[in-house]
């Protein structure tokens, strides 16, 4: 299948600042994810990626600088607002529901679709029955795609870290999301692991069209799948492009390598 | 589901149990007392003296050959005071070996409250004994209630009078202050309309004060009281660790303890033992005299404890409570002898001891024929007098025992019969019930 | 063996979500219908129905309202008496009030005045989370005791502040509070009522609103950032939660006791409730009904043991003694299992659909 | 309109007109909260060291008072009663240790809470099956009388109490200040794996944290039961700490001392000059809402270790 063409810019960093309590985590920095496209940001650990993601996600709200999504800056808002927004994101230590089953977590992903009433789903008939099923034919749609139907009741603390990885990717998904986030969607895996990952991860971004926006720190993985490279380093930009660019940028190569400047 | 199961089919079983044991052979006849007590939980302290001084009489009762040759048998539940728990042990114990209780005595307000109804429906009575739903006292509404010797709200007449008396004559109350603390309970709600209503008749000012279960921290209620209010006299309605640590609260701002009044239930040893000697002076209303002097006492001594005093005194004989028991278990066992010469002498049913207790007719003559001269003054009831006309008496703490300080007194019994009628009627009205004629 | 889901393919989804999917768990809960509704019934004796049936039920009804609290969102409370309290005397002021509306209506609308309350001590939970969560619903539990202990409005400005159920049927001559109600009338309501009530508990909890409850129990940053609103789901948990206990309030003060006073809802009732959660298992239905059985008959069979074997122990070594035998029991219970009965049950449900093959 | 005064005007106009009465029931509150905060240190001491929120703490003060009151019926000397006490108490955590905690080590918060349920309900059996539940009268010397100061009348037992509170403070800073075990008990504090990782047995750290916690409630068992008489209604003081620890925060223990102070100022002032508008017996409640307040703006309490919420 072919990788779907790069659209308009869907999300937009200008000039972002975080600090806490003094500490700076990101200083000045900016760059552009375009719609379909898949954009990488890495920088080694404690180089403010998650910070990054956290910021574009709406959980930390930067002190400077503004973050424009579909045209519309964003506001320092609650939460749960960037979900109903179409931004979906899976997290770099795992956070499932653990006492769920693995179809109840990715069913909770739909909870933006659902519209759920106390009084109806008390009687679990008409309405609230005709809906679990709609949503329950979706959430089966993604366990088909991700693979993993012989671990649909499992409860998921029971999983193993790679598939936990997987439900967590399939949760983000049920949400049918315009920008997906991954928050090293590969720390920890085995090389098998990964390729799995890296495979659902594309096959994502050309089945649906779906924007990525991921962080990693192992560059390897990246540069092969994405098509936009942000590098961070000390909560500073040092990079941005593509990844060949990237690859041959001498600040990049200092930093990864440990080159100390003159 | 699998447990809850087991567990139904245990307690089945174990009922199944229980229902066998009926078919044993035919005993002599003998009267089942189902005892509801508490000795264990925050009011123990209180619940053991009664319930070994109700049982110690029982079991005085037997050695001396029974009720007219009818031996007494009695099961207790504890109920820890709790009003759930006690009706539980009712529904267990009103029944043992195929024998119906006559007479259970809750031995709390609001298991009393609760079980009003279901005795009634039963047909057993009940006897609470200076406790307990005030307008039960009526009669035609409640037959098969008993209140004997005297309710809170009579007792509330008699303090009132009692103090007024210290004054110099009711008419000098006018203008005083009297403070009332208590259980912030069914139990110490009881007497706050009958006092208003005396504020209002003598034209003292009065002002109540709720201390919330169990007690323990009272020190804005004195604060209030001792350094605010500055009564002229304080009543307490209280009960458990609530009475010595009052007591104790009181001293710390001062209050005379010859100007502090509880009722009954806060009339005992356990109640002024704690704070030392800070409640020397303390007094308390009663419906006996308290202490060990009485020919019972002494025969209790000699035939169940074969005259060890150590003993007896460790099983609280002679303890204002350990009487109070005593002395309830005279009254039903009267209430049964007199019912006895109507019916036979043979164990009775519920509504064969009201009988007993509406014709029962104790005077001072009796109580010293039963070894209690000098002892209780006299119980009168009626069919529609559940109460009775007994007088009450002051007793005061001096550190050591608790002495009589007042003549006897009676409760103005005018005042408050109007009062029950009139709370007895909005019972009926709402339970719909009819009221007996009584003749 | 007896427990194979193998050859019970489910042939759509419809039939997939259903409330018991397998057919040994339906052939259960029709085994436990006919117990409930026509083995206890018959065989039951008053004592039976009356004193341990009808508190189990109704203290079951409320441990179902707290489990959805704690066991399924997350919320740990301590409230629990303050709202049955809640429930018990908005029922007395409904039906004294409205002598016309029927019983059930009473029930159900005392169940909703409780929610609305509930909903109002749960708004600190926005921001108070954990022990001091458990902590701050106290404080309900408190103020609701005093409340309807002060204002004597509530009781109908009774002497005693002691509120008593007035005869009411559901129909007809079917008494079911007050002097003409029997035991039995009495049981076969209360079972049909928390049947129904379970059954619902249960629909909730596997639909929509369940899992967004569950989600924030689990982790509640996480489900706010995948779009589900802590605030709403919260204090719909304190709703549907205090609805439950102030039905178990009602049912309890007009079924069970017929009169109660404040205390009979105190702190002691909350540790109760919150021990038959946590003994039956934390975020299951059943395991309400399981730990309320522990909690209540336990207690009941230890004090009436000695009685039944003949032996005479005194009352007091009793009391004492069913005291230490329930802490042991709740720590013996909380090391061997402990996400309560109804996990154990589960796991043997595990170990009989592979036996005798264990592997 | 009448009530709004008694609940608005009414108090201030009061307090501003009796201003010794006010200070009166100011210092009494203070003194009184002091008490709490005996029982509330016992609580922070284990949820500090071990996050276990214990709620034996209530039956173990009432434990520790049966105990030792029950040794001095016995004929025992009080210095002896109270060592033997102290041994009963180490020995008691010891078999805590070993049958409770230990077995249920990563178990959820609230599973430990429960064993503690559990443990508060064994030890309120299990005292008083030995030494019976009728009211011990308690008395180690401290004087009950009250002095006038400047028209304030002041307890001598508050200010034993407050005295004793102030004293137990320090012993115990010293002693995690100072010692060895006191040090690794505030390293345990602040990471587990850290401790551990420096080769402190957590067991070793429990018991001693189960055994401090077991004299600081003697110490609080005795001052209780001298002043009410030893008697299963002590275990029920618990419930009177809870606030002090909401506002003090679970693991400080000069906040216990702060949350204390603030409970009982709070709940007596309250209840004496708004109390009587509303009807009364308010302080329960009082000091709960209190409480409840103080976290609505502070979540962990006053100075409680700050929540971080990271995803």
């Amino acid at each position: 299948m072919a990788r779907p063409e790069a659209g308009d810019v869907i999300l937009k960093v200008e000039n972002i600042s975080l600090s806490f309590g003094g500490v700076k985590a990101l200083s000045d920095i900016s760059f552009e994810a375009r719609e379909h496209q898949l954009t990488a940001i890495i920088g080694p650990n404690g180089a403010g990626k998650s910070s990054m993601l956290n910021c574009i996600q709406g959980f930390y709200h930067p002190q400077e600088g503004t973050i424009t999504y579909r045209g519309i800056v964003r506001k320092p808002e609650k939460s749960h607002e960037a979900a109903r927004n179409g931004i979906a994101r899976t997290f770099q230590n795992i956070a499932l529901f653990k006492g769920m089953s693995t179809l109840d977590n990715i069913m909770t992903g739909r909870n933006t679709k659902m519209k759920s009433n106390v009084f109806l789903d008390a009687l679990y008939l008409g309405p609230s029955l005709k809906q679990e099923l709609e949503h329950r034919e979706k959430a089966e749609q993604i366990i088909e795609f991700l693979e993993i139907n012989s671990i649909r009741k499992t409860p998921v603390g029971r999983l193993p870290y790679g598939l936990q990885k997987r439900v967590e990717l399939g949760r983000a998904l049920a949400a049918e999301p315009d920008v997906l986030l991954l928050d090293e969607p590969m720390a920890g895996m085995n090389i098998e692991e990964k390729e799995d990952m890296c495979r659902f991860v594309l096959d994502v971004n050309e089945e649906f069209g779906t924007t990525i926006v991921l962080i990693e720190h192992d560059m390897g993985v990246v540069m092969d799948i994405s098509d936009h490279v942000v590098v961070l380093d000390y909560g500073k930009k040092l990079a941005d492009g593509a990844p060949d660019e990237v690859r041959n940028n001498q600040d990049v190569i200092d930093a990864y390598l440990g080159v100390a400047h003159d | 589901m699998k447990l809850k199961k087991l567990i139904l089919a245990a307690v089945g079983m174990a009922v199944g149990i229980t229902g066998l044991t009926v078919a044993e052979p035919v005993q002599a006849d003998e009267q089942y007392m189902p005892l509801l007590v508490y000795r264990s939980g925050p009011y123990a302290p209180g619940g053991i003296p009664y319930a070994n001084g109700l049982v110690d009489y029982f079991k005085y009762v037997n050695a001396q050959g029974g009720v007219n040759g009818v031996k007494l048998t009695w099961e207790e539940c504890d109920t820890g005071y709790n009003t759930a728990r006690g009706v539980e042990c009712y529904e267990r114990i009103k029944i043992k070996d195929g024998k119906k209780g006559a007479v259970v005595m809750p031995l709390s307000t609001g298991i009393t409250y609760a079980l009003i109804e279901r005795a009634a429906k039963d047909g057993i009575v009940i006897h609470s004994m200076g406790y307990g739903r005030t307008a039960a006292s009526d009669g035609t509404v409640f037959p098969l209630v008993f209140t004997a010797p005297a309710t809170y709200w009579s007792q509330a007449t008699a303090i009132t009078k009692y103090i007024g008396s210290e004054v110099g004559g009711m008419d000098k109350l006018k203008g005083k202050k009297i403070s009332l603390v208590y259980h912030d309970s069914a139990y110490g709600k009881e007497p706050i309309n009958t006092f208003i209503a005396l504020s209002k008749k003598y034209g003292f000012k009065f002002t109540k004060h709720p201390v919330a279960h169990p007690g323990l921290e009272q020190k804005a209620t004195w604060l209030t009281i001792g350094r605010k209010i500055r009564p002229d006299y304080v009543v307490m309605w209280g009960w458990g660790v609530m009475n010595s640590t009052a007591i104790k609260e009181a001293a710390a701002v001062k209050f005379p303890m010859d100007r502090f009044i509880g009722n009954w239930w806060a009339a005992s040893e356990n109640d002024t033992r704690p704070p030392g000697k800070a409640s020397i002076g303390y007094k308390a209303a009663s419906f006996y005299v308290p202490g060990n002097f009485t020919k019972l006492h002494a025969d209790i001594l000699k035939g169940l404890y074969g005259g060890d005093k150590a003993a007896a005194l460790k099983n609280n004989w002679g303890e204002v409570l350990y009487n109070r028991g005593m002395v309830n278990g005279a009254i039903i066992i009267e209430a049964m002898k007199v019912a006895q010469k109507k019916f036979g002498n043979r164990s009775v049913n519920g509504t064969e001891i009201a009988y007993g207790f509406e014709n029962m007719d104790m005077t001072e003559e009796r109580f010293a024929e039963l070894g209690m001269k000098d002892f209780m003054k006299s119980i009168k009831l009626s069919c529609a007098d559940h109460e009775g006309t007994s007088p009450l008496i002051i007793t005061q703490w001096d550190g050591n025992t608790w002495k009589p300080v007042s003549d006897w007194i009676m409760p103005d019994h005018a005042m408050v019969r109007p009062m029950y009628k009139e709370a007895a009627m909005k019972y009926a009205k709402e339970k719909g019930i009819t009221p007996r004629k009584c003749m | 063996m007896f427990y194979r889901e193998a050859g019970q393919f489910k042939t759509n989804y419809a039939k997939d979500q259903g409330i018991f999917p397998i057919l040994q768990d339906r052939i259960w809960i029709y085994f436990v219908l006919v117990v409930a509704f026509v083995i206890i019934p018959v065989f039951g004796t008053d004592y039976f129905l009356g004193s341990i049936m009808l508190p189990f039920l109704v203290l079951s009804l409320a441990a179902i309202g707290l489990n959805i609290l704690t066991g399924y969102a997350g919320q740990l409370s301590l409230g629990t008496g303050g709202f049955m309290a809640c429930g018990a005397f908005a029922a007395y002021k409904l039906s004294t009030g409205f002598p016309d509306m029927n019983i059930i209506i009473v029930f159900l609308l005392s169940g909703g005045i409780t929610a609305f309350v509930g909903v109002m001590f749960g708004i600190p939970s926005l921001r108070i989370k954990g022990f001091y969560l458990a902590v701050a619903t106290l404080a309900a539990q408190f103020f609701l005791l005093w409340l309807f202990n002060r204002v004597p409005w509530f009781t109908n400005y009774s002497d005693s502040g002691v509120i008593s159920a007035p005869p009411r049927a559901i129909f007809g001559d079917f008494f079911i509070t007050g002097p003409d109600a029997t035991h039995l009338s009495k049981y076969l309501f209360v079972v049909t009522f928390v049947i129904l009530f379970a059954l619902a508990a249960k629909n909730i909890t596997r639909s929509g609103t369940g899992r967004n409850w569950m989600a924030i129990r689990d982790m509640d940053i996480a489900a706010e950032i995948i779009g589900i609103r802590a605030m709403q789901t919260k204090l719909s948990a304190f709703a549907v939660s205090s609805f439950y206990c102030g039905v178990a309030g009602a049912l309890w003060a007009f079924l069970y006791s017929g009169s109660v006073e404040p205390l009979s809802f105190d702190v002691n009732r909350s540790f109760q409730i919150l021990f038959m959660i946590i003994i039956g298992g934390l975020g299951s239905i059943m395991g309400s009904f399981l730990g309320a059985a522990f909690i209540m008959v336990l207690p009941i069979l230890i004090s009436s043991l000695p009685g039944m074997l003949g032996l005479s122990i005194p009352v007091d070594v009793i009391s004492h003694v069913e005291f230490m035998i329930m802490g042991a029991l709740i720590i013996f219970f909380l090391i061997v299992e402990p996400h309560g009965l109804a996990r154990l049950w589960t796991v043997a449900k595990e170990k009989l659909r592979l036996w005798p093959f264990p592997h | 309109m009448e009530f709004l005064h008694a609940m608005t005007i009414g108090p201030i106009v009061e307090i501003i007109e009796y201003p010794t009465f006010f200070m009166e029931v100011l210092i009494g509150g203070l003194l009184t909260g002091v008490m709490y905060s005996l029982v509330a240190l016992g609580f922070v001491l284990i949820f500090k060291a071990s996050g276990v929120f214990n709620f034996a703490q209530g039956a173990m003060v009432l434990f520790a008072a049966l105990t030792f009151v029950g040794l001095m019926e016995h004929g025992l000397p009080m210095w002896a009663a109270l060592i033997a006490t102290v041994a009963v108490m180490i020995a008691l955590a010891y078999a805590i240790e070993r049958l409770v905690l230990g077995k249920l080590v990563n178990q959820e918060p609230i599973i430990l809470f429960m064993a503690t349920l559990g443990i508060a309900f064994f030890l309120d059996g299990f005292g008083q099956t030995i030494w019976g539940s009728d009211v011990k009268p308690l008395d180690v010397g401290i004087p009950s009388d009250a002095i006038d100061v400047g028209g304030v009348l002041i307890n001598w037992f508050d200010i034993t109490a407050a005295v004793v509170a102030g004293l137990m403070v320090a012993v115990l800073a010293i002693f995690f200040q100072k010692t060895r075990i006191g040090r690794a008990l505030r390293a345990v504090a602040d990471d587990h794996q850290a401790a551990l990782s420096v080769g402190i047995p957590l067991k070793t750290i429990w018991m001693v944290v189960w055994s401090v916690a077991g004299i600081v409630g003697l110490v609080a068992g005795v001052m209780w039961g001298s002043k009410l008489g030893v008697q299963f209604t002590l275990s029920l003081i618990a419930l009177k700490a809870l606030p002090v620890l909401m506002i003090g925060g679970f693991t400080s223990i000069p906040g216990a001392i702060i949350g204390g102070l603030i409970v009982g100022a709070g709940e007596k002032v309250a209840e004496v000059f708004w109390g009587p508008a509303v009807g009364g017996a308010i302080e329960d409640w009082f000091a709960y809402m209190l409480a409840m307040a103080f976290l609505v703006f502070r979540p962990q309490g006053l100075f409680g270790d700050k929540i971080i919420e990271r995803v």
